[in-house]
């Protein structure tokens, strides 16, 4: 692409166009994702829920049940039409930059993260050396984004639900934080193209913890799954953009579902190898060997995919099985337990790292298989000990909330 | 590289806009804010003198700019909660209403 | 170290900035323009709004965000150490353990306090 | 001028004018906003000045820590969009005392600037490029080294520990008196 705007401008300029056009693809490519993602997710979801979703809208040949439209693939696509035909609202009293400004930031937020993503091994926005920090950072645009909406609004409604999600979101941020501490250990780089690179063995099967930390905050901070006490319907109505319509509030819908679909590749990325095909070395993938580098990075990003689908088909999985939470179970459940959890774990997993002699210099299969399998074995250990003081709370809970609500049952109950 | 002198003189507008933040703001948080504003003029400094010594691998003027975040953090910290607190005893967060030490 | 990468950033930023920006724009062109009054008031459930959504809130937040500020400046020393901890040595791990261990003291407190708890 | 210029003046623009906006405006929450702007243009000279892990901890701690606290705190005190009269009533003589002290603070630089050896110091790269070393390429891990190295900054390292933690406490006693603590309140006042 630099090579093409050259000889029509000077080398500056054109890897300053070929880095712009880049940024756009990759962005606008992020954007209309949410097309599928969202798709699917009904799909999914109608399925979790024992119906058949989206089935109407689209153009394909008669299926089996003579419903000729079966796959209802272009229901998004028709979705998009129906919103950007919208009145566009902003109710009395709203502040109007505030108001307006607030969904861009939610979703420059999520787009922002697609910049130093690896979709191969050749294919990266960039490669920031400080590239899980900027991870960290760039979310916290969305919080902002959150608080604006809700102050915005001129509506008891958002701002009570713009509070609740910020402190939602700020919760939880500190267990998704430390828990990304762990790849950047393992690997030793904050770049995320580096991070793959070294997951020799995925980083999942040595800290299955730290991946189901990071999966809770992260669900959390998605404000979705057993989560979703921010827009709960019944509760504050649809939470801070309560006031938004038209493609306002499309804007913080697509955010969301990217949201979700990028923790997904996130998840794949830091824990699961990324572009990274199992037993595959890589050194071929590097030099193109046998297949040449553009088929190998093509099957890196296929790789990649198939890699976050998964972890988005669990999310997903996790959001329609799981009811809601109430906001003090919400917080006390981060505070009290999943920061302390992430912490420790943190120190747990450095200590081993330390003591197991050769993990300072990991570069092949064979380097990472014995501090793999002792990382997952204390890992075991940590799942029982974790999982018995859990069940010991639940048990004392349950007593409790007994002893509440049944008085005259607990203590005609015997006592043991 | 942008000289030297231009990264000071932006930090010395920024310090100067603070001081006159907090010189002449009434409501306390505004006060804080604006304290906020002269902490990062500071730290510019820091990070600017750093990056233009002969030798920038000493990396003294970046451990300084955190331990100034580590401050502004709890200054911020207190400095609201005192303020939160005053609010709740008094009904005012305006800097001159708070005057029972004046004497 | 080259700034060659925070180039691209900075062209991200504009592009994640005017992609939403132009979905906006279009929907305010293309979307039909017809206010009224009733359509204009804030949504309170069906009823007219009475007073400013101005309710005075609890302190309750300021502590969350407290808390987090806290932990947050923690992490920015934990990065560089996780970072560099492959050439640490066992005594780096000590200092570290010691730096969580008392912010985890102060969470402790906080927890007995009851600061934290939602009523 | 070159690129990287432009990109500075930008980014001081950011600074200066989110700066300058914050101690003028009269809603707090939009103060606020500008605060965060100010920090973000801050942000952006700290990559400048290729330190870019500064910058991104910029973002994360002053944007979307301390600032949002500071919203937090502003949104819980009353009456903060229209502010009957922001300033002191001796406004005046601040706005001359921060003049006077920019003013003193730029002819301090000058001399400086002089006996580092650019004479011509409105108009150079001299300076810069004379003296300026190479930044090293990995700084992060020497940054991880040094803030645990015992003979550097393991004493401030653990110290900002011990000062957070003191932070916390004390901050949530303000804001949440237990019962002991809002008698002792009450006993003094």
């Amino acid at each position: 692409m630099t090579g093409l705007f050259e000889n029509i401008v000077s080398h500056g300029w054109a890897v300053f166009l070929a880095k712009l056009i880049g940024a756009f693809v990759v962005g606008t490519a992020g954007l209309l994702w949410t097309l599928i993602g969202i798709w699917f997710e009904r799909k999914v979801a109608g399925r979790f829920q024992d119906r058949l979703g989206p089935n109407r809208v689209g153009l394909g040949p008669k299926g089996r049940f003579n419903l000729s439209y079966k796959f209802g693939w272009a229901q998004s696509i028709a979705d998009l039409i129906k919103i950007f035909l919208k009145e566009d609202i902003r109710n009395t009293g709203t502040d109007r930059w505030t108001f307006n400004l607030a969904p861009i930031m939610v979703t420059m937020s999520v787009v922002l993260l697609w910049a130093v993503i690896p979709f191969s091994d050749g294919w990266i926005g960039t490669d920031l050396n400080v590239g899980v920090a900027y991870l960290i950072a760039v979310g916290g645009i969305g919080t902002i984004g959150v608080m604006m909406a809700g102050w915005g609004s001129n509506n008891k409604y958002s701002l009570l639900a713009g509070f609740r999600s910020v402190a939602q979101l700020i919760s939880y941020e500190i267990p998704m934080v430390v828990a990304l501490l762990v790849p950047v250990l393992m690997a030793g780089s904050m770049s995320t193209q580096t991070i793959i690179r070294q997951q020799y063995i995925a980083f999942m099967f040595a800290v299955p913890m730290t991946l189901l930390i990071f999966l809770i905050s992260g669900q959390a901070e998605n404000g979705r799954g057993p989560f979703d006490l921010l827009e709960g319907e019944s509760e504050i109505v649809a939470g801070f953009h309560v006031e938004y319509s038209g493609m306002k509030f499309g804007m913080f819908m697509v955010s969301e579902f990217l949201h979700a679909f990028t923790l997904g590749l996130l998840t794949a990325i830091l824990f699961m190898g990324g572009w990274r095909i199992p037993f595959v070395p890589l050194d071929w993938v590097q030099e193109g060997k046998y297949l040449g580098s553009f088929i190998w990075n093509l099957l890196g990003f296929v790789m990649l995919l198939s890699k976050a689908m998964i972890a988005y088909f669990v999310l997903i999985w996790v959001r329609m099985t799981l009811p809601r939470l109430r906001i003090d179970h919400l917080l006390n459940f981060n505070w009290k337990f999943l920061v302390p959890l992430s912490l420790i774990n943190l120190l747990v997993v450095a200590f081993v790292w330390k003591a197991i002699p050769g993990t300072d210099a990991i570069n092949s299969f064979a380097d990472a298989f014995i501090p793999s399998v002792v990382l997952l074995i204390v890992n075991m250990a940590m799942f029982l000990g974790v999982g018995a003081v859990l069940a010991d709370k639940g048990r004392q809970e349950r007593a409790r909330v007994a002893a509440r609500v049944y008085p005259e049952t607990v203590e005609a109950a015997p006592t043991n | 590289m942008v000289p030297l002198w231009l990264y000071l003189a932006v930090a010395a507008a920024l310090f100067s806009i603070g001081m006159f933040g907090v010189l002449t703001r009434r409501n306390a948080i505004a006060i804080l804010m604006s304290i906020e504003l002269m902490l990062n003029a500071v730290n510019i400094n820091l990070v600017a003198f750093w990056r233009y010594q002969e030798n920038p691998a000493n990396l003294s003027g970046q451990v300084f700019a955190i331990f100034v975040f580590v401050v502004a953090a709890a200054e911020a910290a207190v400095g609201l909660a005192l303020i939160i607190s005053i609010y709740r005893n008094r009904q005012s967060v305006i800097a001159e209403d708070v005057d029972v030490m004046k004497w | 170290m080259s700034l060659h990468p925070w180039i691209f950033i900075g062209l991200f930023f504009i592009a994640s900035a005017a992609l939403p920006s132009v979905a906006i724009g279009a929907n305010w062109l293309l979307g039909p323009k017809r206010p009224n009054s009733v359509k204009h008031e804030p949504y309170e459930c069906g009823v007219e709004m009475v007073g400013s959504p101005w309710a005075q809130f609890r302190a309750q937040w300021y502590v969350f965000a407290l808390v987090y500020v806290v932990f947050d400046v923690e992490v920015v020393f934990l990065f560089p150490w996780a970072y560099a901890y492959n050439s640490l040595g066992l005594f780096a791990l000590f200092e570290v353990f010691v730096f969580i261990a008392l912010l985890l003291v102060a969470l402790w407190y906080v927890v007995r306090k009851d600061a934290l708890e939602w009523s | 001028m070159t690129v990287e210029l432009l990109v500075f003046l930008i980014l001081s623009a950011l600074t200066l004018g989110g700066g300058m906006l914050v101690v003028t405006t009269r809603n707090l929450f939009h103060a606020g906003l500008y605060l965060m702007i100010s920090l973000f243009g801050v942000a952006g000279l700290f990559v400048l000045l290729t330190a870019p892990f500064l910058g991104v901890v910029q973002v994360i701690v002053y944007i979307g820590a301390i600032a949002i606290l500071i919203m937090l705190a502003i949104m819980l005190s009353p009456n903060i969009t229209n502010l009957p009269n922001p300033f002191t009533a001796q406004w005046p003589v601040g706005a001359a005392l921060a003049v006077i002290f920019f003013v003193m603070l730029i002819t301090v630089v000058t001399p400086v600037m002089n006996e580092l050896g650019a004479d011509d110091w409105v108009n150079s790269d001299q300076l810069t490029v004379d003296t300026a070393g190479d930044v090293p390429a990995d700084g992060i891990a020497t940054l991880g080294e040094e803030l645990v190295d015992p003979h550097k900054y393991m004493l401030p390292f653990e110290v900002a520990s011990v000062l957070l933690m003191a932070a916390m406490i004390g901050a949530v006693l303000l804001v949440h008196p237990g019962k002991q603590a809002e008698d002792v309140i009450e006993d003094v006042a």
